[in-house]
């Protein structure tokens, strides 16, 4: 069963026989964990989970703000002020052992979540689950406005398996029940294969076979891509023109669309005289963005951040406020100097004075192994010499790079956002004063610069606690005006949710002209994919 | 080499005494004796007697292996004893290193019995001479001085001219010079006593000659006291004052050379003088297959299990049951009356029943 | 050589040299040897260390170790029966065949002889197997026990270890295996140098035994002087790397014509008999890098006159008494060779 | 004997120790388990999770080292490793069995060759000193100092193209399922070959070297010259002396690189995407996963232990000086 | 005594051997050895260029250009990274760490295992166990791992931190040969006789032993430096290195997670691999020198071809003397008597 030769095999005969897609990851060998809870179990790593065990709501994760599509759950509707949530389950969906799927199997998918706090990886504050017929109310203690998709993108496990599990978060799940259109065939640490079902809730998908297969590293798997023995992926590849697509032009593609979070240069705002906003506004206008995204990213990975408010685009498009529609990030030397010199830094010669005279350098962290970072760095770190900023880059170990983070003691360095349905999740992440502690004190979960702008805060309160839209987009604006004023983090690039695959075997992949999913394997919407691939040539 | 009698031993005042000396090697245990109680050893020297005077040689001979090297190492205090007393002009010494030990190497110097082993190869033989002068404080002030003294040594060894041995390696010099960096070096620390433990026995006999006399000749000006050990019978006869025979860890008998090697008594003794190789019995080869009388065929007996009561009973074509039993002591002998001129300096005695007063002979 | 009183020759010496390195830096060990070895003869080599007896020794069977090489000379063999040939000559798979079958020889040091890791019988048996290779396993197994028998190793101590076995036991083994085949010459290189007296004379003893049944010629290679005499027939002495005496032993003994063997034989002392005056040898032995000019005893010979430092006497009957047995290399009068 | 059983009361003395530094030295890294998690997803696990993690992993309850540590000696002698963070909730022991057989049947195997094969070059090569096979010595020297894992990507680019014989990663084909049969067994071992021939090439030089020295040393032996004297075939006197006698020494560092299998080849898995017990290592020291972590240096420092008591046995059978009694 | 001493006069012929040679002779037989001479040469090339690197670099090693991967070229010799980055530049810049860490380490372990080596086997009993123990824990836990954890336990470490760590942790295998012979040397002769001569044991140990122990040392110390150079290239390559310098790890880290091969971009990972390897084998070449000049019997035994003065090649074999051509023999140089026919050859 080599997925090589029968590539070979299948050119030479007729493509229609062609009834399995080679799926590849770079995850190293797997064990065998089809829990789909665990982000470590190889059903998440490989991304296969979601051919198995299916959302209630189906979100389209470039586009969090458009309604789901609905898939186990046909209705839902929420309370006015995000508290409650109601959701009407579809009849006639049966789980792969033959049995129904009904309200309670969902009541308990959520109870599991909310009784093992392992399994809520969401954190979200659950409190009454109840089942009605069809129908599954829940209320939760705050709002989730913020958290609405989470909460519907909840998939659903046989209670009927799950209650006999002693602890749910601790089982390998060896035979996994779920109502997804795939079943697990065999099982091996580098191939995990699934076969489809005899029957769907919906139409069943064209594809017979799905083969996981986990290569040990991004080299691996980019060879497995480039000689088309893996026809999915989702991996980093330098130079992907050369190595992946001129190897089969016509069909190798890629697609690599944002979602809504971002990377950044994150900059510790409590260390003089980068608590100056001019001075992070300046460094902003001369970071070369295309540098970052064609050398630090490879020209794909992580696509740039146009927008000055650092909401990627298209996937944040609806967020942006008017006054910063058309305002996109240039590189613009002079305009920087000129707002140095206003706010009283000078530059003399290559060397920028600051306020006080003293010459203004910086160091530039990230652990030693993430070359995209580094390569990140060593851009910003000759554009800020054109401002006369001295930056020297230190490649620390992750371990105590991470610790710095936290604590705070770093100058800048690059770093991701949390992502999440709207920018809220991004600006929280960068700016909110409620998780913000102490340089020193570590244990964060996000503000690792120390912004300290109550006005920040505040906004971000009201946002996630707001009773309607108008409010929202006001909070919003404002989130957006302190971000492009205040630049606690300089956005370089957005998260991605891409991937690359072969157009050779199977067509109907999502592209820049049919968005509808995410390219990415190990996404939920993979499912969508999935469902929607036909034969090549059919 | 002249004979002793020509000169009578001037002083008799005892340097180096051993009273009682006993060394056993602990042996590693095998499977058998894993979990018995009892311990073995190599009984390499027991209760050995000895007495080293000033300006007088005591050859020691003896089969290999029957601790002659032992108890040289045990008298230059190389080895921890198991038992007994050395005693420096009457005093007992125990010294394990430190200055002590060193004030102890200043008297008692020993001469190894390997040369090829016995001198560092990556050092030369200047180092070698330069350090026994330089850790007894007798390598002058000046470098001028040192050398003279260096070359005062090879001189005394007859290692000339001097500068052409002075800054060569161990193995660019033959055996025989070899031995006499050793010497050379033992005597650097101008001693009262010397360990010479086979000190010539690499050598053919015309250098083996040379070495000899010059220890003669040491002895006599300076006074040493040389304790001579050798599986050359012939040559403790020339060069001893005193002999003495060891077997299997102990001393069967002693007594003036001349008398030990011409009226042997011990039954080992006479084996030995029997089997060394004699010239002037001319119908030799023929000879050779009456081999002495010799019960075990030659073949030395186990040190960890030693032969009860006289070591030497099984190979004795004399025993008699009493020496299977009981450790002869020492017995006196009675000088016979055309020995009573050489030996009267000297007691002639031997370890056997044999002469025990009253046994048959 | 018109040896007469002697049997026929077995081992024909004829102007060996021996060389270590080659070009400037060469030692020459072993000059112009010329040496018969007779059938069933025990031919005694003594000399001062140094002198190249060992060396001789390993170059006629071709053993020496680098950096030694043969530079001349031909050893001729007589198998009995048979046409004489070169051992120099020899291919090295004829050497192979040749030795131990026709020769063997006990080095000095039989602790470092025996192979630390196969048993004695394993190192027996190997020989016999590599030249009898038609004998079954049993009958070669017998042979060795039946040698070690005649060398008094009992035949439990066969599947014993070298380490196991005490030195004279070792150096037993050693002569058992040396004559396990038969061989019609013998070499021994200082065979008995680290035993005691009893144990010499208890392996001598069964050497002398052994000779009488099986009929082989010994090279006897010692410093002992007294030994030598007792032990061997004729007697060679050498002396910077040639051979300056040759005589059968008990002439030698009583009447040595070389200077040096003279001083060999005023030098050790006798066990027996009255105390005699030791003389000794003066001087040191030479440097074989830097031999002196003519004869290399001269600058240490007490007679030693104009004509020894610039002519090297050679070896030869000397006029004073037509023994063909007794060969000197010695300008003295009376001791030059007939010519 | 009574050697031996001071042996293995030493080996249990130093079986204690590394086990207990093992211990340690995973909880002197900073950062833990789930910091670790988060840095590998760079975004996509949000912040949020990370309570839920620290609840997952049982990292919550803050018990002390040395309460730790006794659970950590109960749990061994359980034969119960714990449960790796990476692979959560994949029991070590799992993970091990399953990435150990590769790694023995590749790295073992080729290590047992590249000693033979080395050891035979290196006795021919001491043997025949001066001959053809002596001036190889510096290529050899050449290909050895060459980082084995730069050769092994320099393998890979150069003889693992999309249509060669050698894949260039993985144990086997994927989609197969491991079995006994002839497929599978096919595609295993095509798929050594690379990494095989990599660390071939790269440590046979070594023992090719040590073997040629003790040769050199050994056949100036007098035994050795002795042996040439009885005239036996020249063969035997190459093997059955003198290689036989220079062998000794080499037992021990034979026995101790058998031990370095598990831990000394983890480049050559990196590279080679290989699914061995090294690559674990690799990724469990990235994720912080202390208890796979010590799992594999357990199994490190047992089989060095192991293979140096082998050693010490093997000594004892092949040299008889050894085994001396009284 | 009829030979009394003074009449023993030595009469020892003129050798040619010189009584002032040996030392210098020795010492240049270090260097006359091509291969020892080879390594130093290489190794002393190596030296230069970690001192002088940074300074003759053409361009800085960090510094970005518009070439993005370019092969080599007058510009830049050994091309140009991803980012433009001149990669002969990278080279020169990162012999310095490379050197200093592989020496450094080497040395400090070299140093410890002599210590711990040395010592244990000398003093033997209830120390020696202890510290063979702790040698042995150390041996068994796998060196590799270990750095990589302990390396990546060190915030930001620099150079001397890496070095340390490995020297810190390589040092067993040493101090296990060096006991081991330390124990043979300890009781041999010239050892005891040091002691009969009244040596301290202070003396004893760094004068009588540790010279002869010189082989040993240098070998471990050359086997040391490999090892750490190797390591340090190795951390750096799998990106767990703390370093902010370049070294060539970090040259090959750059190309393989760019993929530099997959890209043909083969001028980025060559060179430092062969840098490396070239190191390497000068290391090795030095050591078989080391051996061959502290070692009497290899020194001896040293060459094995010869060739005659007529032209023939000799090889040297145990066993099998080679016997020169009879034909081209030189006359023998003295005559000796025969009675035979062809003795009129042979008289002077
Ligand atoms: N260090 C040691 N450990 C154990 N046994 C030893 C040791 N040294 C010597 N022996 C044993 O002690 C006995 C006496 O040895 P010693 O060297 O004193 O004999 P020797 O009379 O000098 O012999 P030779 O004449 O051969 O030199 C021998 O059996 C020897 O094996
Ligand atoms: N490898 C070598 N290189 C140079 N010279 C050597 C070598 N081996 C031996 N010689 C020299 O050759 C000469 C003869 O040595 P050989 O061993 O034959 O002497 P020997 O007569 O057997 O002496 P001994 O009685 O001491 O055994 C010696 O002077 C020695 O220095
Ligand atoms: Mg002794
Ligand atoms: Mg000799």
């Amino acid at each position: 069963a080599c997925s090589n030769g029968d590539a070979k095999k299948d050119t030479a005969g007729s493509s229609s026989a062609v009834t399995a897609l080679n799926v590849g990851m770079p995850n190293g060998p797997q064990t065998e964990n089809h829990n789909p809870f665990l982000g470590s179990s190889s059903g998440a790593s490989l991304g296969y989970r979601w051919m198995i065990y299916e959302p209630l709501v189906m979100i389209n994760a470039i586009k969090p703000a458009e309604k789901g599509k609905p898939w186990l759950a046909t209705e839902w509707a929420w309370s006015e002020n995000f508290t409650k949530l109601s959701l009407t389950i579809r009849d006639g969906v049966k789980f792969s052992d033959g049995s129904p799927m009904t309200a309670d199997d969902v009541a308990y998918s959520f109870q599991l979540r909310k009784d093992n706090e392992g399994l809520n990886t969401d954190a979200i504050p659950y409190g009454t689950i109840t089942a009605t017929g069809n129908k599954v109310d829940l209320t939760f203690t705050k709002s989730q406005f913020t958290n609405q998709n989470k909460v519907l993108t909840v998939f659903v496990v046989p209670k009927a398996q799950w209650s006999t599990f002693a602890d749910p978060s601790k089982d390998v799940v060896k035979n996994p029940i779920g109502t997804g259109p795939y079943k697990l065939k065999s099982f091996t640490p580098q191939t995990t294969t699934l076969e489809v079902r005899d029957s769907y809730w919906q139409d069943l998908p064209k594809i017979k076979e799905l083969r996981y297969t986990s290569y040990n590293d991004n080299n691996a798997q980019t060879t497995a891509l480039a000689n088309g023995s893996a026809e999915w992926s989702f991996v980093f590849v330098p130079n992907y023109k050369t190595v992946y697509v001129d190897k089969d032009p016509d069909h190798h593609k890629l697609w690599f669309p944002a979602n809504l979070g971002i990377h950044g240069l994150w900059i510790n705002t409590t260390k003089k005289p980068f608590d100056n906003p001019a001075l992070r506004r300046a460094m902003d206008k001369v970071i070369n963005r295309d540098d970052i995204f064609n050398q630090g990213e490879a020209g794909y990975f992580y696509p740039k951040v146009e927008s000055v408010t650092g909401i990627p685009t298209p996937a944040g498009e609806s967020f942006i406020a008017p006054e910063y529609k058309d305002k996109k990030h240039a590189v613009d030397v002079d305009g920087a100097k000129a707002e140095l010199s206003t706010a009283g830094f000078k530059l003399e010669g290559n060397v920028l004075k600051d306020p006080t005279g003293k010459p203004v350098t910086l160091t530039l962290t990230d652990p030693a192994g993430w070359s995209d970072y580094v390569t990140d760095l060593e851009i910003i770190k000759d554009n800020l010499s054109q401002i006369g900023i001295k930056a020297t880059i230190d490649k620390a170990n992750q371990d105590s790079w991470f610790k710095a983070i936290d604590e705070g003691n770093f100058d800048a360095a690059m770093h991701w956002t949390n992502g999440g349905a709207t920018p809220f999740d991004i600006y929280q992440n960068i700016m909110d004063g409620k998780i913000l502690k102490p340089v020193g004190k570590g244990g964060v979960s996000g503000n690792y610069g120390r912004f300290n702008s109550p006005e920040a805060t505040k906004a971000l309160d009201e946002y996630a606690n707001a009773k309607d839209e108008t409010a929202r987009t006001a909070a919003l604006n404002t989130l957006q005006k302190i971000m492009v004023e205040q630049m606690p983090v300089i956005p370089t690039s957005a998260s991605n949710v891409g991937g690359m695959y072969s157009t050779k075997h199977w067509v109907g992949w999502p592209d820049e002209q049919n968005q509808y999913a995410p390219a990415q394997p190990t996404q939920q919407n993979a499912l969508q994919i999935i469902l929607n691939l036909k034969p090549a040539g059919a | 080499m002249t004979a002793t009698e020509t000169e009578p031993v001037t002083t008799d005042d005892v340097v180096l005494e051993a009273e009682g000396l006993t060394k056993h090697f602990p042996v590693r245990r095998g499977v058998r004796t894993l979990f018995t109680r009892e311990r073995r050893a190599v009984h390499a020297v027991d209760d050995l007697r000895l007495t080293l005077r000033r300006g007088r040689v005591t050859a020691l001979v003896g089969e290999s292996g029957s601790g002659k090297s032992t108890v040289a190492r045990l008298l230059a205090q190389l080895y921890p004893r198991t038992s007994g007393d050395i005693r420096l002009h009457g005093k007992t010494v125990t010294v394990h290193g430190g200055r002590k030990f060193r004030a102890y190497c200043r008297q008692v110097q020993m001469i190894f019995q390997d040369p090829f082993a016995s001198l560092n190869p990556v050092h030369t033989v200047r180092y070698h001479l330069t350090r026994a002068l330089k850790i007894h404080g007798r390598a002058g002030k000046t470098s001028a001085e040192l050398e003279d003294n260096l070359n005062q040594l090879l001189l005394r060894v007859q290692l000339t001219p001097p500068e052409r041995y002075l800054d060569k390696f161990p193995h660019e010099l033959s055996g025989g010079q070899r031995q006499r960096v050793s010497i050379a070096r033992a005597l650097g620390a101008d001693p009262e006593v010397l360990l010479a433990d086979e000190p010539v026995s690499m050598l053919d006999v015309s250098i083996r000659l040379g070495v000899l006399n010059l220890l003669r000749d040491l002895k006599e000006r300076l006074n040493l006291a040389i304790l001579y050990i050798t599986h050359d019978i012939a040559s403790a006869r020339y060069f001893a004052d005193e002999t003495m025979v060891m077997y299997a860890g102990r001393l069967v008998e002693g007594g003036d050379s001349e008398t030990v090697t011409q009226h042997p008594a011990h039954p080992y003794t006479r084996l030995l003088i029997e089997s060394a190789p004699d010239p002037d019995r001319l119908d030799r080869v023929g000879d050779l297959k009456d081999a002495p009388e010799d019960e075990a065929g030659g073949e030395p007996p186990s040190l960890i299990v030693p032969p009860s009561g006289c070591r030497f009973h099984p190979r004795c074509i004399h025993a008699m049951p009493k020496c299977s039993t009981e450790l002869p002591p020492r017995f006196e002998l009675s000088p016979r009356s055309e020995l009573a001129v050489i030996a009267g300096k000297s007691d002639h005695w031997a370890a056997c029943w044999l002469y025990e007063e009253g046994a048959a002979k | 050589m018109t040896n007469s009183g002697l049997k026929a020759p077995i081992l024909e010496i004829k102007d060996f040299n021996v060389d270590y390195g080659l070009g400037e830096q060469s030692v020459q060990a072993v000059r112009d040897v010329t040496l018969t070895l007779h059938r069933g003869e025990v031919l005694g080599l003594a000399g001062e260390s140094g002198s190249g007896k060992s060396t001789l020794a390993y170059g006629i069977t071709r053993l020496l170790p680098p950096p030694g090489v043969i530079s001349g000379g031909s050893v001729i063999y007589h198998p009995p029966g048979e046409d004489p040939y070169d051992v120099m000559a020899l291919s090295n798979a004829e050497l192979r065949k040749f030795r131990w079958a026709e020769t063997s020889i006990v080095f000095q040091g039989a602790m470092n002889s025996l192979n630390p890791v196969h048993k004695v019988s394993t190192q027996m048996l190997d020989v016999i197997r590599a030249h009898e290779p038609q004998l079954s396993a049993e009958a070669r197994l017998a042979r060795a026990h039946e040698m070690l028998k005649l060398v008094g190793i009992s035949s439990d101590r066969m599947d014993a270890y070298p380490h196991q076995l005490s030195g004279g036991m070792r150096q037993r083994v050693m002569i058992g295996m040396a004559l396990v085949l038969e061989p019609q010459v013998v070499i021994m290189d200082e065979p008995t140098t680290a035993l005691d007296v009893v144990m010499q004379r208890q392996i001598l003893a069964q050497l002398v035994e052994l000779r009488e049944r099986l009929d082989f010629s010994v090279l006897f290679i010692t410093h002992d002087l007294s030994l030598l005499v007792e032990f061997s027939d004729r007697i060679a002495i050498m002396y910077g790397g040639r051979i300056v005496e040759e005589a059968k032993s008990a002439d030698l003994y009583k009447d040595s014509l070389h200077p040096y063997s003279e001083g060999l034989l005023k030098s050790f002392p006798a066990l027996r008999g009255p105390r005699k005056e030791l003389a000794g040898i003066p001087g040191s032995p030479p440097d074989l890098r830097g031999m002196p000019s003519g004869c290399a005893f001269h600058p240490r010979c007490p007679h030693a006159f104009d004509r020894c430092s610039t002519e090297i006497p050679v070896l030869g009957v000397p006029e004073a008494r037509n023994d063909p047995n007794r060969q000197v290399a010695c300008w003295l009068p009376g001791r030059v060779p007939v010519a | 004997m009574k050697y031996l059983l001071q042996r293995i009361a030493f080996y249990l003395f130093t079986a204690w120790a590394a086990i207990t530094i093992n211990f340690f030295i995973p909880r002197l890294i900073p950062g833990d388990p789930v910091s670790s998690l988060i840095n590998k997803y760079q975004g996509q696990i949000s912040t949020e999770a990370i309570q839920s993690l620290y609840v997952l992993f049982g990292l919550d309850k803050n018990a002390g080292m040395w309460s730790q540590y006794v659970d950590y000696w109960q749990q061994i002698f359980r034969g119960d490793l714990g449960i790796s963070f990476n692979f959560f909730p994949t029991p070590v022991s799992e993970i091990l069995a399953q990435s150990l057989p590769w790694t023995i049947a590749l790295v073992g195997v080729t290590t047992i060759v590249s000693f033979a094969l080395g050891t035979g070059l290196g006795v021919i090569a001491g043997w025949r000193r001066g001959s053809w096979m002596d001036g190889l010595l510096p290529v050899t020297t050449f290909i050895s100092s060459i980082p084995y894992f730069w050769l092994g990507l320099l393998a890979i680019t150069v003889l693992a193209g999309a249509d060669s014989f050698f894949p260039s990663s993985g144990g086997y084909e994927p989609g197969l399922v491991p079995s006994w049969d002839g497929e599978f067994i096919g595609s295993a071992i095509r798929h050594s070959l690379l990494p095989a021939f990599t660390i071939l090439i790269s440590s046979v030089s070594g023992w090719i070297l040590s073997m040629r020295n003790m040769m050199v040393t050994v056949a100036s032996e007098d035994y050795i010259t002795v042996a040439h004297a009885k005239g036996l075939p020249e063969r035997r006197v190459m093997v059955s002396y003198a290689a036989r006698n220079a062998l000794l020494p080499n037992v021990s560092g034979f026995a101790l690189s058998l031990g370095f299998i598990v831990g000394g080849t983890l480049l050559v898995e990196i590279v080679f995407s290989y699914p061995g017990i090294g690559y674990n290592l690799f990724q469990a020291v990235g994720a912080k996963d202390y208890p796979l972590m010590q799992g594999v240096f357990l199994v490190i420092t047992l089989s060095v232990l192991v293979a140096n008591l082998l050693a010490d046995i093997a000594y004892l059978l092949l040299d008889p000086r050894t085994r001396k009694e009284g | 005594m009829s030979a009394p001493a003074s009449t023993i006069t030595a009469v020892t012929p003129e050798g040619p051997a010189g009584a002032v040679a040996p030392a210098k002779r020795r010492r240049l037989r270090f260097v006359a050895n091509s291969k020892a001479a080879t390594g130093l040469i290489l190794l002393a090339f190596y030296s230069l260029i970690a001192i002088i690197g940074p300074w003759i670099a053409p361009f800085d090693p960090s510094a970005r250009s518009s070439d993005l991967l370019q092969g080599p070229s007058g510009k830049h010799w050994f091309g140009t990274t991803h980012l433009g980055q001149d990669i002969f530049s990278q080279i020169l810049v990162g012999t310095r760490g490379v050197m200093f860490v592989g020496l450094l380490a080497g040395v400090i372990a070299t140093a410890l295992s002599v210590l711990i080596g040395v010592t244990s086997g000398f003093l033997g009993g209830a120390s020696d166990e202890a510290l063979s123990a702790l040698s042995n824990v150390f041996l068994v836990i796998p060196a590799l791992p270990l750095i990589i954890i302990v390396a990546s336990t060190i915030p930001s470490a620099g150079d001397l931190m890496v070095a340390l760590v490995i020297g810190l942790t390589s040092w067993a295998w040493g101090a296990r040969v060096l006991r081991a012979q330390t124990l043979s040397l300890r009781r041999r002769d010239y050892v005891e006789a040091a002691r009969a001569t009244g040596e301290s044991t202070w003396r004893i140990i760094t004068v009588e032993i540790l010279p002869n122990l010189t082989a040993i040392i240098a070998s471990g110390f050359v086997g040391t430096v490999i090892f750490a150079i190797m390591s340090e290239i190795t951390l750096a390559f799998i990106g767990i290195s703390t370093i902010s310098e370049w070294n060539w790890g970090t040259i090959l880290f750059w190309a393989q997670s760019q993929q530099a091969l997959a890209s043909g971009a083969w001028w980025w990972f060559v060179p430092a691999g062969l840098a490396i390897a070239i190191l390497g084998t000068a290391l090795s070449l030095v050591n078989f020198g080391i051996d061959e000049f502290v070692s009497p019997r290899l020194r001896s035994a040293g060459r094995t071809k010869v060739k005659t003065t007529d032209g023939h090649t000799v090889r040297m074999r145990v066993g099998f003397t080679p016997v020169l051509s009879q034909n081209g023999a030189k006359e023998p140089v003295t005559p000796v008597l025969r009675k035979t026919a062809d003795n009129a050859k042979g008289v002077a």
